[in-house]
């Protein structure tokens, strides 16, 4: 099938007003400084080098992408007002805006594209270099037409355009020098909405409006500050006394975002995450006896008493995940439930599983020993833990925690595979390809590469699927491969899936349309404005 | 005569310390290197995963693809003309991000040092001219319960109190972030965010300083001099303030020589319940994203800095006592 | 009587509870007059100081405090004054000498500005009219280069400086009594005679009182017009002085003046022996060679020159000295404490110097060592036995006919067999000292050394202790090297004597030579230095 | 004569308060599976029962009985805070009395050792050693020993100094005593009241410095704790005081007691100072 889509060159000002439909108008009015909290503290601000999600919180306002997306994950125009798809798959055309300039001045053209995806993306992004290896020439046959030439289809590619994912470079600017260690990697000039103009380390990120935007009359904020603090009941306080406004991504504790929530200046919100769909999983080392043992690892899905954690660690922000693909896929059909091991008799089922396996209770009550290894992302994490030695102890598993700090844990699980389960959360992303294939293809087997096969599963079967679906334009065919991949992966259960975490974003009342896409705080923030 | 001998003393003690300074350098660098997991599978990590060769292309530009030793002579090249190297992590040179935190630290340390000094001698003298009095009790219970209370513990109980129920003081941060002050505004804007963060690291020290000074002004008012001057028929406010003060500070002194290095230590947790913006925090997180780069040069200006302290700690020992010979 | 300036009349001061007595003072009552020096004599306990420092009401209250009595001053009851009442009495109109010069001044305060601050509190004078007059008493207390000391700190000066700070002090304001509290006890005994000296003279041009406290009848003769002796807190004897020392009354009284050790010296008892047991040639001790790895080029001070001596088979040999003389280093030498740096030792026809600790242990038996101090030279922690028994055991005898030994030694020197079992801290300091002198008995050894044995002891213990070396000498026919700094003690027990001033022997000869026809011009101001000795030599009570 | 030892220490009634805490916690700790059998980390309730209903100090965040962590908690803690003062104190004295005893450049290597481990500030250096042995009771014994030698190894070797250049010392040598011997038999049993005062203070610092790392999340993860119990009940102080409050308590009035008789015995051991 051929796949032809052409978005209406629609106007920056249109586009807005269409989307804030539901605001009345009147209250748009410019000024205000927003502050944001972003924990933890960015490493840099160069979003080209490294994804490192809190850069992404605070570059997204600094750089547009050729694309933005809408909460149902369709494109909607960017910096390209409109782009076209041959039917091959194998070319995309952008026709890129003629107003935009860079904040320093400098116009923005279909060179800074090529630079950006050929010079950067593509070789040193960490997921741009598998995102776009297919891709194998930007052509600029004018100043603002890009065309992305293609070895394969790739479906997928069409979901990584946004300013978070593919911030657009100024050629002259991060053309020069090594582009690694480059002296803009700290001082990030982009077109987007707000232009950078200090950062405190420890303390803050200071953002300007910047008043050339090439979408008329936007932003309104005068003024955006990122603020970093440690503590994270110090961010509660923060957030409680209006010293801050925004956060998300989990820097307020999820018990606080309760109470926070029933104040009468705070909203809190779980969408802006479409395109993120994390998953909370325990990961199993497959090739670890018992482990390597398919009804043990069934039995301890069947163990994990998964409301017990979404309302005692989470406090209520997520819903019982029901396989590898999120559902927040299901309106592209390639969600539908596992294997379900939610069960009302999931104990029993559990015990009897091991059973069966050959692992008798043993005088002390318990069938064999495992270390969990915790990840070192913080107190619920340990929690979590917690809960899990607790109910596998309940099915005479005896689990010993183990915490590491990061380096020490991404080795172990990802490098060295010592480990007998380890928690974790991934990304879906905005596509399957992106955020799934990682976890179960046998070309993800990589050690030293972090957050991919650690289970060391695989089968020729699901890495046909896998296989298949990368190239397949047919949204429906695709869907159908999917549903087959999570069938089939929910039986082998090489990852106990847990939970679909709903990460709550607080944003002060004062504040409205903050969160405006599936992005959310890595969104722009062009629309948001004080009341 | 005696102002050159000091000067030479002074150069000689800073010339001592290079060797110590550079050993703890070695010393860290070395344990360091025993720590599983680099700096390329963390900033893989913290990307949400990334393809085999960029983690290799990561770790070549780190250098961590020569051997130890290679990188150690590069290290100890470089610091020997004070380049502490890059830190990738942070994409900027070490120096610079070291100099940034300097400041918020020295300025809560010495707010600390200061506060901690001035009111734990003061309370230790008043202890010790009221000794065995209820006021004496009072004082001394209060510095015991000072003494014995974790910091972190002080830091919250105070957010809850000042920041939270009363609204006095701001919850974190060293200044005002929404209204970027400039001047006098300011300072005294700075001056507000430090008074809980100091008063916190204060406690401990302050209660330290004010049980020495009380033992210390016992110890002295019970020597021969003392009742010298009694017999030469001095009030009680003299003997104190001319005689036994001066005596008793010195152990005072050297023990706040002592602790500055702890107090670089507590500052780790208060700066992170406080948001303060200083090299604790920063140590604090270089050291779980295994930025070796940053974690060594804060090892480095930490020791330099609690060298430095010492050798003032030292000079202001041989200002008070004459009897310290620095030939 | 008009010229009384103070009278102490039926003092009593209580001890704090936990003390082995009630009370320090006991009904004491004195009167001092004008132009007159008083001298309180007693042993240690006798309360003698503290009835001196209840005077100025300087007690270290609340534990020790006046219980009952009246202490007059100028028409005033000095125990009723309110507080800056008597602070104007102290250092004004009575001032006060203390023993250690160096701990009773403050180290980080020049030495003027301590004599300054009597000055300050008690007149009125300005800042540089007060400068004037603290030269002018440095100059009256006989110190060199006035303008120098003023601006020293006490450090910089010596013993005997920081004492002639003190009396300047003392003389300020010119009071109408000055307090002086064993002032000469920590000096040498050249210094004792020129402060001696001094207190006297400055007490006769000022005209002033004078109360001096001291255990040592040497020194009340040199100096007392009348003497009080205390003993247990009470008075057992007012009279003048030389009824006092010469036709004593109390039985404690002629006890303590018997036990003084005698000017006479002691008479050779028997022939030199064919060959020396001990002899020392040409050895050298330098101190400060050893600087740290940065530490400063210390100076060095050479301890010992150069020094050769012989001590006979049963011979006792005095080595006399004032502190820092080197005799203790020479003593420190032969023992193995340190190393020598030069010259020969040779105990027996063996040599002995250069040897390591190992090669040196089985020699151990034939040398032993009774120390200073009663109290630092037993381990607390160790029971009687175990350290008499300590040097046989390691020479081999078995723990047993060891502690067998140890219960005879103790017999032997007067104690209880039964004290083995027990702790030093239950022994007076007398009683430790035999104790010392057991466990250097115990290895059977030929050459005893004596490092001051008998200095930290009272008169009446002092007196028993010689006494008793003395007899295990001749009885178990040893050789003794004694360290002494008191002429009189070495007159006491050893018939020759060598004479030791910056680390040379400066004289050496027998006893009776020495004391008749002095050779050097050290010995001979040592000689006259002795307090004293005028009255010494007049009556000599001998052992 | 003065008033002996016990007396002096005893007739103290702070000694007497804080010795009746900590043989209360002592007592606690040694009958810990008795007075709470089931394992402190099960989950026996729902989360966040406020004190003096069916638990008597509450639940925690996952439903967890906070009197049995406490009761847990004092086991864990008092070990860790005991031991690693123990190794600290063994090697500290080590070092202190070999330098001090030796002198010399023995004393010159060790006292710069001791000075290099003092220039580094010790609870960034403790920080340090945990992340880089990840966290457990045994290598928190380890970190915390490791950075509070020190201070013991100085005062060790003061005391030898002075104590070697005491008579009796001499009077071992004249009689021919080994070194070895000198310094166990002679030597370190007279350092040791400071010793043991010193001591009793660094298990009240262990005792910090532990709640210290486990606030920070770097805390023995499969032992209970007080200092645990804290950093997981941080989050949740505004809701339920007590997880943080109770701990912390019990951490103070632990500590307090620690000092109270540590003071107690440096008065009791050193009466001149007591009485001034």
């Amino acid at each position: 099938m051929l796949i032809i889509r052409r978005l209406a060159a629609v106007s920056a000002g249109l586009l807005a007003a269409a989307v804030l439909a539901s605001a009345p108008a009147s209250a748009q009015k410019p000024g205000g400084t927003l502050v944001q909290i972003t924990q933890p503290e960015p490493p840099n601000l160069a979003p080209y080098i490294s994804t490192s999600g809190p850069i992404g919180q605070v570059t997204a306002k600094v750089f547009d992408g050729l694309l933005e997306y809408g909460f149902d994950l369709k494109p909607v125009p960017s910096l390209a007002e409109s782009f076209e798809v041959t039917p091959d798959g194998k070319t995309i055309t952008f026709k890129l805006r003629q107003n935009a300039k860079f904040h320093d001045g400098k116009p923005f053209t279909s060179a800074d594209v090529r630079f950006t995806f050929m010079d950067v993306l593509k070789k040193v992004h960490p997921r741009g270099i598998a995102t776009f290896r297919e891709l194998t020439a930007v052509e600029t046959p004018d100043p603002y037409t890009a065309i992305f030439k293609l070895e394969k289809a790739a479906p997928y590619m069409l979901m990584a355009f946004s300013g978070y994912e593919s911030p657009v470079l100024p050629q002259h600017v991060y053309g020069s020098g090594d582009i690694k260690t480059h002296a803009n990697a700290n001082i990030p000039v982009g077109t987007g909405p707000f232009r950078f103009v200090e950062w405190r380390r420890g303390e803050f990120v200071r953002l300007d409006k910047n008043k050339d935007y090439w979408r008329a009359g936007l932003p309104y904020l005068d003024r955006i500050v990122v603020r970093f603090i440690g503590d994270s009941s110090t961010r509660t306080a923060a957030l409680e006394k209006g010293e801050a406004h925004v956060a998300g991504f989990g820097a307020i504790p999820y018990n606080d975002v309760k109470k926070l929530a029933a104040l009468p200046s705070v909203e809190v919100t779980t969408k802006g995450y479409e395109m993120v769909s994390p998953i909370v999983e325990l990961l199993l080392n497959t090739k670890h006896a018992p482990l390597d043992n398919q009804k043990v690892r069934q039995a301890l899905a069947y163990a994990i008493d998964r409301q017990f954690v979404i309302d005692n660690v989470w406090f209520g922000y997520g819903k019982p995940a029901a396989g590898p693909i999120s559902s927040n896929f299901a309106p592209s059909g390639m969600f539908e439930a596992g294997k379900d091991y939610n069960a009302a008799d999931r104990v029993a089922r559990a015990n009897a599983l091991l059973d069966e396996a050959g692992f008798p209770k043993k005088a002390d009550g318990f069938r064999f020993e495992l270390v969990h290894d915790l990840t070192p992302y913080g107190e619920e994490w340990q929690r979590f833990g917690e809960a899990v030695q607790q109910q596998l102890a309940q099915v005479g598993v005896k689990v010993t925690l183990r915490y590491e700090d990061v380096a020490k844990w991404l080795k172990r699980v990802y490098t060295d595979y010592d480990y007998d389960i380890s928690s974790n959360f991934l990304y879906n992303l905005a596509d399957p390809v992106l955020g799934v294939h990682r976890s179960f293809h046998s070309d993800r087997i990589r050690p030293g590469t972090v957050f991919v096969n650690g289970a060391r599963w695989s089968s020729p079967e699901t890495d046909k699927i896998m296989d298949q679906a990368t190239v397949e334009p047919d949204p429906a065919k695709r869907g159908a491969l999917y549903r087959e991949l999570i069938k089939q992966t929910s039986e082998a259960s090489p990852v106990i899936y847990v939970l679909e975490l709903q990460f709550p974003t607080l944003v002060n009342k004062q504040f409205k349309n903050v969160i405006t896409s599936p992005l959310g705080i890595y969104g722009n923030y062009a629309t948001a404005y004080r009341e | 005569m005696r102002g050159t001998a000091l000067l030479f003393y002074i150069l000689r003690r800073l010339l001592q310390t290079v060797p110590v300074v550079l050993g703890v350098v070695v010393l860290n660098f070395l344990l360091l290197q025993l720590a599983p997991g680099d700096l390329a599978t963390v900033l893989a990590g913290e990307a949400g995963g990334a393809p085999k060769e960029y983690i290799d292309l990561l770790r070549q530009r780190f250098g961590q693809d020569q051997p130890v030793i290679v990188q150690l002579y590069r290290y100890m090249a470089g610091l020997l003309t004070l380049d502490l190297g890059y830190s990738f992590r942070q994409s900027a040179p070490v120096l610079q991000l070291l100099l940034d935190r300097l400041w918020p630290t020295l300025l809560l340390m010495g707010t600390t040092f200061l506060l901690s000094l001035g009111f734990g001698v003061t309370m230790g003298l008043l202890a010790a001219l009221w000794v065995r009095t209820w006021k004496d009790h009072i004082v001394s219970v209060v510095a015991i319960i000072f003494y014995a209370t974790p910091l972190f513990w002080v830091g919250l109980m105070l957010i809850l109190l000042f920041s939270i129920k009363l609204g006095w003081f701001p919850t974190s941060g060293m200044e005002d972030v929404v209204a970027f002050n400039e001047g006098w505004d300011r300072v005294v804007d700075i001056a507000h965010h430090l008074v809980l963060p100091s008063i916190t690291l204060s406690l401990f020290y302050l209660a330290l300083y004010a049980r020495l000074m009380r033992a210390s002004m016992l110890e002295q008012r019970g020597l021969d001099y003392v009742t010298t001057a009694r017999a030469k028929g001095l009030s009680e406010r003299q003997i104190t303030i001319r005689h036994v003060l001066r005596n008793a500070l010195l152990p005072v002194v050297t023990m706040a020589g002592v602790q500055v290095g702890s107090l670089l230590g507590g500052s780790v947790i208060v700066e992170s319940v406080f948001a303060w913006p200083g090299l604790g925090q920063l140590a604090y997180q270089s050291l779980f994203a295994r930025d070796f780069n940053l974690l060594l040069g804060i090892f480095f200006l930490s020791s330099c800095l609690v060298v430095i302290v010492n050798l003032i700690v030292d000079v202001v020992y041989v200002l008070l006592d004459p009897r310290i010979r620095i030939g | 009587m008009s010229d009384v300036v103070l009278t102490i009349d039926n003092l009593t001061v209580a001890l704090p509870s936990w003390s082995d007595r009630r009370n320090a003072v006991e009904g004491v009552s004195l009167d001092i007059h004008r132009n007159e020096i008083l001298c309180v004599v007693g042993e240690s306990g006798s309360g003698k100081s503290v009835m001196a420092k209840s005077v100025l009401r300087l007690l270290p209250a609340p534990h020790v405090r006046v219980t009952g009595g009246r202490i007059l001053f100028e028409g005033k009851d000095l125990l009723t004054l309110s507080e800056p009442e008597i602070r104007a009495i102290r250092g004004g109109r009575i001032a006060m000498i203390f023993q250690e010069p160096m701990v009773a001044l403050n180290a980080l305060m020049k030495v003027g500005r301590q004599i300054d601050e009597v000055l300050e509190v008690h007149t009125k004078m300005r800042a540089a009219e007060r400068r004037t007059r603290v030269l002018e008493l440095l100059a009256d207390v006989h110190l060199p280069e006035p303008e120098r000391i003023i601006d020293s700190y006490p450090h910089e000066l010596s013993g005997g400086q920081r004492q002639r700070v003190m009396i300047a002090m003392a003389l300020a304001v010119e009071p109408a009594l000055i307090i002086a509290d064993e002032p000469t006890t920590a000096l040498d005994v050249t210094t004792q005679a020129q402060i001696l000296h001094l207190i006297k003279e400055l007490q006769r041009t000022h005209g002033t009182a004078v109360l001096f406290i001291t255990h040592d009848f040497g020194v009340v003769a040199e100096i007392a017009d009348r003497v009080a002796v205390m003993r247990h807190g009470e008075l057992v004897e007012l009279g003048q002085t030389s009824d006092v020392l010469n036709t004593p009354q109390a039985d404690y009284t002629k006890a303590l003046v018997a036990a003084v050790p005698s000017m006479t010296p002691r008479a050779r008892t028997s022939a030199p022996a064919s060959a020396p047991l001990l002899i020392v040639r040409n050895v050298e001790k330098t101190y400060g060679r050893h600087g740290g790895w940065f530490g400063s080029r210390g100076r060095t001070v050479k301890a010992v020159q150069k020094v050769s001596l012989d001590i006979g088979r049963g011979r006792s040999l005095a080595l006399v000295g004032e502190s820092g003389s080197g005799k203790s280093t020479l003593a420190r030498c032969i023992i193995g404490l340190e190393e020598s740096d030069g010259g020969e030792i040779i105990l027996d026809g063996e040599q002995i110097s250069g040897l390591t600790r190992n090669e040196m242990r089985t020699l151990r038996r034939h040398l032993q060592m009774v120390f200073q101090d009663p109290f630092a030279s037993l381990n607390p922690r160790h029971r009687i036995g175990d350290i008499i028994a300590l040097g046989p055991t390691i020479q081999g005898v078995s723990k047993e006919q060891a502690w067998k030994e140890a219960r005879e030694l103790l017999m032997l020197v007067g104690l209880k067999p039964e004290a083995v079992d027990r702790y030093p801290h239950e022994f007076s300091g007398g009683q430790r000292q035999r104790i010392g002198i057991a466990r250097a008995l115990a290895v059977k050894p030929k050459l005893i050394i004596a490092d001051e044995p008998v200095s930290a002891l009272d008169v009446s213990v002092q007196k028993q202790v010689l006494e008793l070396l003395d007899k295990l000498r001749r009885t178990l026919d040893l050789s003794m090297l004694f360290i002494t700094h008191d002429l009189r003690v070495a007159a006491t027990v050893c018939e020759e004597i060598a004479v030791m001033q910056h680390g040379l022997i400066v004289e050496q000869g027998s006893t009776a030579d020495i004391f008749s026809n002095p050779q050097h011009a050290y010995t001979h101001a040592l000689l006259q230095a002795v307090p004293g000795v005028a009255w010494q030599t007049r009556s000599a009570p001998s052992i | 004569m003065m008033k002996s030892f016990s007396q002096r220490f005893l007739h103290n009634p702070l000694v007497i308060v804080g010795l009746s805490w900590l043989t209360l916690v002592l007592l606690v700790a040694v009958l810990a599976d008795v007075l709470a059998p089931a394992n402190p980390f099960a989950i026996v309730g729902k989360p966040f029962l406020p004190p003096a209903g069916d638990f008597l100090l509450g639940t925690d965040s996952l439903g967890r009985d906070v009197l049995g962590g406490l009761i847990h908690g004092a086991r864990t803690t008092l070990l860790i805070a005991v031991l690693s003062t123990l190794a600290a104190v063994a090697f500290g004295a080590l070092v202190g009395a070999v330098a001090g005893y030796y002198g010399r450049w023995i004393d010159d290597v060790l006292m710069r050792l001791t000075e290099f481990f003092q220039t580094i500030p010790s609870f960034l250096f403790a920080l340090v050693l945990i992340a880089i042995l990840s966290p457990s009771a045994m290598n928190l014994v380890i970190a915390i020993a490791t950075v509070s030698w020190p201070p013991i190894a100085r005062v060790v070797r003061g005391e030898v100094l002075s104590v070697k250049s005491r008579e009796f010392v001499r009077a071992a040598i004249v009689a021919g005593q080994r070194d070895s011997a000198i310094l166990i038999s002679q030597v370190l049993p007279n350092t040791l009241s400071p010793l043991i005062v010193t001591g009793s203070l660094l298990v009240a610092t262990a005792i910090l410095v532990e709640s210290a790392l486990s606030f920070l999340g770097l805390g023995a993860p499969n032992q209970m704790s007080w200092g645990f119990m804290i950093g997981a009940g941080r989050s949740f102080m505004r809701e339920a005081w007590w997880l943080v409050t109770v701990p912390g308590i019990v951490i103070l009035l632990t500590v307090l007691s620690i000092n109270l008789v540590g003071e107690g015995l440096n008065d009791a051991l050193n009466p001149r100072l007591a009485d001034a």
